[in-house]
């Protein structure tokens, strides 16, 4: 394949405009092949060709999206942007989370590899955020997976869940990245389906923050890092059959893989080699390979930048023997990174990846023109303007139509489903919930992942957000929570986002930490489908109002579409990230209960006959109707900073958010997580169904020492906040007392509530 | 009974970390003249003269391999 | 001030937490590199957790060969104090200075958990500050943690006290005996696999408890 | 340039939870007549036609296997 016959060069090409291109097959449109001559002003070189699919496929040119997503950042204020120091468009949000410390976050998805190849669609989702948020100048400091699955007992999604989880652990636990949350949901949407999330949380001296730009003429490009191969070729093998001259030579990889393989200890490697590279403050540019590999980095360095790039392609450490320009182009080989440094700091850069024994190669300079020009063995096989492929993609104003079943759907309300009418009957019911699939620990799952490594954990699983602290002499921290529930997006996408909102950012709250950002992961089918489309664009329209209202901004994201089977969609599934601030950790508030005997249960917020999408409704009736629940973005930042003066004063022992199974859930929770029995009284006259089962938004459990009931239930009198009376912690009892409904033992309840997952997944 | 051997390995063109630091390590211990290294799994069943080579053909695909990243081959051994 | 060293191996992920154990103890944490044929003069050796090289050989196995481990090695025979937490047990055992080898968890998963152990000898160099038969809690988070080893050489560690730490409430991943940690014959280099580096402080792990095993050490570091 | 293949198995007294945990499985999915299931490693390695059996024995027995739960095989084949 080496020799230069088979080699299509620019010369080669302008020479046969003529000349027939696989571009249908890799995925192009016929008018977006027809820009892409009218761009070049001839036809595309096969590299050309490779690079420009890839480029402009859905995944990297957000093309679907993007007239839709700068909503985000027409919505965000200068006040909202004043702690933003880099946002939408770079590699991750990055925020001021004071003293001098910066923090970047994202969530990203590798859902259909994750269908394909469990373990490793994950573990590679897992090592590609951790690159992005290295590429910021961060050290990366923890991890977040999000996971949907389809039915909890359905054969394919243990194989999937069983590959999906050790992939996530496999390769966090070896990177040495404690993993503080996540989300683990099981619905039929998702069978085909299953939604993979990474998020990734690291740190910086506000100083050290890089941007991926290449400037300054002259600045070598330096790729390091592993060796390419030709893994996660997938679409651009056609490239390979289609033989420039009529020769089956490329026919033997004719069926490459797109499955990606990880090696998270020369991920580990290059994140230790990386971050000596900045303390040494030799580093121009950095940009992480990820999707599109080279393609991409190449070109967004260069079109980022101020100049033009050349790079000599053949430079580039290979792993497989005879590949062409396009395929080393086009490689997902994982855990690469690519530099710009001073010529002045090559050796020195050098230096530091041989004493990490990380491969590091002078692939390309930064040049004065404007062009991205490509070399193989000295002939021009690419030469476009970097913009036109990174940047000036094709923008699709897809048609959008409200699906034709969703009058039908919100009018299907849960009103006269059975309800429990008898004590008994709320018993089981509560058994019930607390041991289904979606509301069960999650303790299977979570075991299996290090929270411990690098001893900053203060919060993870299960708490209502993970906590990191950032800063050890002054306890300064940071907390995380991702959340949706796609049931209520499908009812109301505009209302479901910003429910995932509230929720992301009320768990933040919860443990005493004042949100601050979002990152969001927005998992939908199909663009083509007006009915998706529309579901996407009133979620942006959700989630960005909403940050507006509360005054945080989206800081970054990420969009999935095609997750889809046939023509049905998956539930919409806007995963919402929130990150926290917290000046000292060690005020953090935990969710079991039982740290000091006696406390008073305190519930706040507002109970309303909430039913449409709720767990319940889903467990017992295999229900999907009526209106999500209210959301009231007001009071969830009076709660948040209830929360927030509670914990600065002291005054509260343990709390834990109400969302999904509602009180009953959170109560049970709160006692198992504590080892600690406890003593509800639900208000007179009220229906015990409505109040233990409803998922009204807004609302959180407090355990309030008894010194300080007063001081707490005043301010929050004071504030306006609603507040209820509903128990006392007693960990005398060894069981859960709901009066006038039922006493469960804690064994009992353990039981019900980790005996699930075991059962299904052993 | 039988003695069956099935050895799996990871595809050619898919990476294998679990050799390369096999290889990677050679030389520091001393060793040189070792080009490339691949690992990958050995299995030792002991079958039913019952258990024809289509069923064993189909546990070594569905079961002990991945067919995405992996081959297999299934040898039948005298004991 | 005392001086205990800590080893860095590339993969290594628990260093920084065995460091700040050692500062927390009062002791000075000092670096080691696993290229470096040097201990740098310090009194004792802790080998961290983690991933020493991917561990995708077999844990431990290459690390085993470091230049730093030649040296380990050789202090050892002196006498010097080593400890093998997790990882580090795994290259200890392979590099010959405890017995036995630690293999996959009978589970098939990597377990993290918070651990109840025994300690069931309280006079080696690393437990002097416990009292035999205190049982403490501390992170386990390992994949291959089940030990294993010939039946002679089990019935010699128990008969001659050198079983260390016992698993007490379950045994999380099938080890021989419920064992969690071993000694070498004179009691100066112990092994284990769950973490106390990472309970020395409520707020980041379960309890304090693991910082006993770097004050057994000081004590003995100051009477010798 | 030879090729060398490497098979290391976990000697017989010695647990092995990954076959037991094959062995399991089988009868689960509808595959019946296996009577037990040993799961090892398997290397191939490409070795220069001046590395000797006693280098590769070497290699093996103090690299690739650990002679306190294992068992290993050492074969140079035809490639
Ligand atoms: N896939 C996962 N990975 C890591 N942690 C998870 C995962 N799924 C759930 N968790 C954690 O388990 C705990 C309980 O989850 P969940 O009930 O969904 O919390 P919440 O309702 O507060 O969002 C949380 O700490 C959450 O972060
Ligand atoms: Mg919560």
């Amino acid at each position: 394949m080496t020799t230069t016959e088979l080699i299509d060069t620019v010369g080669h090409a302008e020479s046969t405009p003529e000349q027939a291109q696989p571009y249908r097959e890799l995925g192009l449109k016929d008018d977006e092949y027809q820009r892409i001559r009218d761009i070049l002003g001839r036809r595309p070189t096969a590299a050309e060709l490779a690079m420009y699919s890839v480029m402009w496929s859905e995944h990297c040119s957000y093309k679907s999206s993007k007239v839709h997503l700068r909503y985000f950042g027409e919505s965000t204020t200068e006040e909202m942007r004043a702690k933003m120091l880099a946002g939408i468009g770079e590699n991750a949000g990055v925020v001021d989370i004071g003293d001098g410390w910066a923090v970047t976050f994202k969530v990203e998805s590798h859902n259909h590899p994750s269908y394909i190849e469990p373990y490793q669609g994950a573990a590679t989702g897992v090592g590609g955020i951790v690159r992005d948020i290295m590429a910021m100048g961060a050290r990366p400091v923890a991890v977040l997976d999000p996971l949907r699955f389809g039915p909890a007992d359905a054969p394919d999604t243990r194989r999937v869940l069983h590959g999906v989880v050790a992939g996530v652990g496999g390769y966090g636990n070896c990177l040495g990245l404690p993993n503080i949350g996540g989300e683990l949901v099981f619905d039929p949407s998702y069978a085909g389906n299953p939604l993979l999330n990474a998020a990734c949380i690291g740190a910086m001296r506000v100083e050290d923050l890089h941007l991926a730009h290449a400037s300054g003429t002259g600045n070598k490009v330096i790729l390091f890092g592993a060796r390419t191969g030709l893994d996660g070729i997938g679409g651009v093998s056609v490239l390979a059959s289609d033989t420039f001259s009529g020769d089956e030579s490329g026919s033997g990889r004719k069926k490459l893989p797109s499955v990606q393989v990880g090696d998270p200890f020369t991920e580990k490697v290059l994140i230790e080699c990386c971050l000596e590279l900045y303390r040494e403050g030799i580093v121009v540019g950095i940009q992480d390979l990820g999707g599109a590999g080279l393609s991409c980095a190449t070109s967004e360095l260069a079109s980022a930048g101020d100049g033009g790039m050349h790079v000599w392609l053949d430079r580039v450490p290979l792993r497989a023997t005879g590949m062409s320009p396009a395929e080393v182009l086009s490689s997902e080989s994982q855990e690469r990174m690519m530099a710009v440094v001073t010529p002045a700091n090559v050796d020195a850069f050098m230096r530091i990846c041989a004493k990490w024994d990380v491969i590091a190669t002078e692939i390309g300079e930064v040049t004065d023109g404007d062009r991205l020009v490509i070399t193989w063995h000295d002939q021009v096989v690419v030469d476009v303007p970097p913009r036109t492929v990174a940047h000036e993609g094709p923008v699709y104003h897809r048609p959008i139509e409200r699906p034709a079943d969703q009058d039908a759907l919100r009018a299907n309300g849960p009103e006269s489903l059975a309800r429990p009418s008898t004590p008994d009957e709320l018993r089981e019911l509560v058994l019930r919930m607390v041991s289904s699939p979606n509301l069960a620990s999650k303790r299977w799952v979570t075991e299996q992942y290090d929270r411990y490594v690098r001893g900053n954990s203060v919060l993870a699983q299960p708490a209502d957000s993970g906590m990191i602290r950032i800063d050890e002499r002054t306890g300064r921290g940071v907390a995380m929570s991702t959340d949706c529930n796609g049931r209520f997006c499908r009812l109301d996408p505009y209302t479901g986002a910003q429910l995932a909102l509230a929720e992301a950012y009320r768990n933040v709250a919860t443990t005493g930490a004042t949100p601050l950002a979002v990152t969001n992961c927005m998992n939908f089918g199909s663009p083509e489908d007006p009915a998706v489309m529309w579901q996407f664009e009133q979620a942006v329209k959700g989630l960005a109002d909403g940050c507006r209202e509360l005054g945080i901004p989206v800081t970054g994201g990420n969009v999935s579409f095609y997750n889809q089977t046939g023509s049905t969609a998956i539930l919409p599934t806007p995963v919402v990230g929130v990150l926290g601030v917290i000046d000292d950790v060690t005020r953090r508030i935990p969710t079991g209960i039982g740290a000091e005997a006696g406390d008073t249960l305190l519930l706040l917020g507002d109970t309303h006959e909430e039913f449409g999408g709720s767990e319940w409704a889903h467990v017992v009736h295999g229900h999907l109707g009526g209106l999500p629940p209210k959301v009231d973005l007001d009071r969830e930042r009076l709660l948040a900073e209830v929360l927030v003066a509670g914990s600065r004063d002291g005054m509260i022992s343990a709390a834990h958010d109400l969302s999904d199974g509602g009180l009953a859930q959170a109560v049970v929770e709160s006692c198992l997580i504590g080892e600690t029995g406890a003593r509800v009284f639900l208000p007179e006259g009220s229906d015990p169904f409505v109040q233990l089962f409803s998922e009204s938004a807004g609302r959180v459990l407090v355990a309030v020492p008894r010194s300080e009931e007063l001081r707490f239930t005043e301010m929050c009198t004071a504030r306006g906040l609603p507040w209820a009376r509903i128990g006392v912690v007693d960990p005398e009892a060894g069981s859960l007392e709901i009066q006038d409904v039922a006493t469960f033992g804690l064994d009992e309840l353990r039981e019900a509530w980790e005996g699930t997952l075991p059962a299904l997944f052993d | 009974m039988a003695r069956v051997v099935v050895d799996v390995m990871p595809k050619p063109e898919i990476l294998d970390p679990q050799g390369q630091a096999v290889a990677n390590a050679l030389p520091r211990l001393g060793f040189s003249g070792i080009g490339s290294v691949r690992q990958g799994k050995h299995f030792e069943l002991e079958v039913d003269d019952s258990v024809d080579d289509a069923t064993l053909a189909k546990i070594a695909e569905t079961f002990l391999a991945n067919p995405v990243v992996e081959d297999w081959v299934v040898r039948r051994v005298e004991s | 001030m005392s001086k205990i060293g800590v080893i860095t191996f590339p993969g290594t992920l628990d260093d920084v937490d065995a460091a700040r154990a050692v500062t927390y103890a009062g002791a000075e944490a000092v670096s080691l590199w696993h290229a470096d044929a040097d201990l740098r003069g310090v009194e004792a050796v802790v080998v961290p957790g983690g991933f020493s090289y991917g561990d995708y050989l077999r844990c431990g196995a290459i690390a085993r060969f470091a230049p730093v481990m030649t040296e380990v090695v050789a202090a050892a025979a002196k006498g010097m104090p080593v400890l093998g937490i997790c990882n580090g047990f795994q290259i200890l055992c392979e590099a010959g200075l405890l017995p036995g080898v630690l293999i996959r968890n009978q589970g098939l998963h990597f377990v993290c958990r918070d651990q109840w152990l025994r300690v069931e000898n309280a006079s080696s160099a690393w437990t002097s500050r416990y009292e035999q038969g205190a049982e403490i809690l501390v992170p386990l988070k390992s994949g291959e943690g089940c030990y294993v080893a010939e039946k002679s050489t089990v019935d010699e560690l128990e008969g001659e006290g050198r079983v260390v730490f016992r698993y007490v409430g379950g045994n999380p991943n099938g080890s021989t005996n419920d064992i969690a940690g071993v000694s070498s014959a004179n009691g100066r280099v112990v092994g284990l696999m769950p973490h106390p580096e990472h309970a020395i402080d409520a707020l980041t792990g379960p309890s304090d408890d693991g910082l006993g095993l770097i004050l057994s050490v000081l004590d003995s570091l100051v009477a010798a």
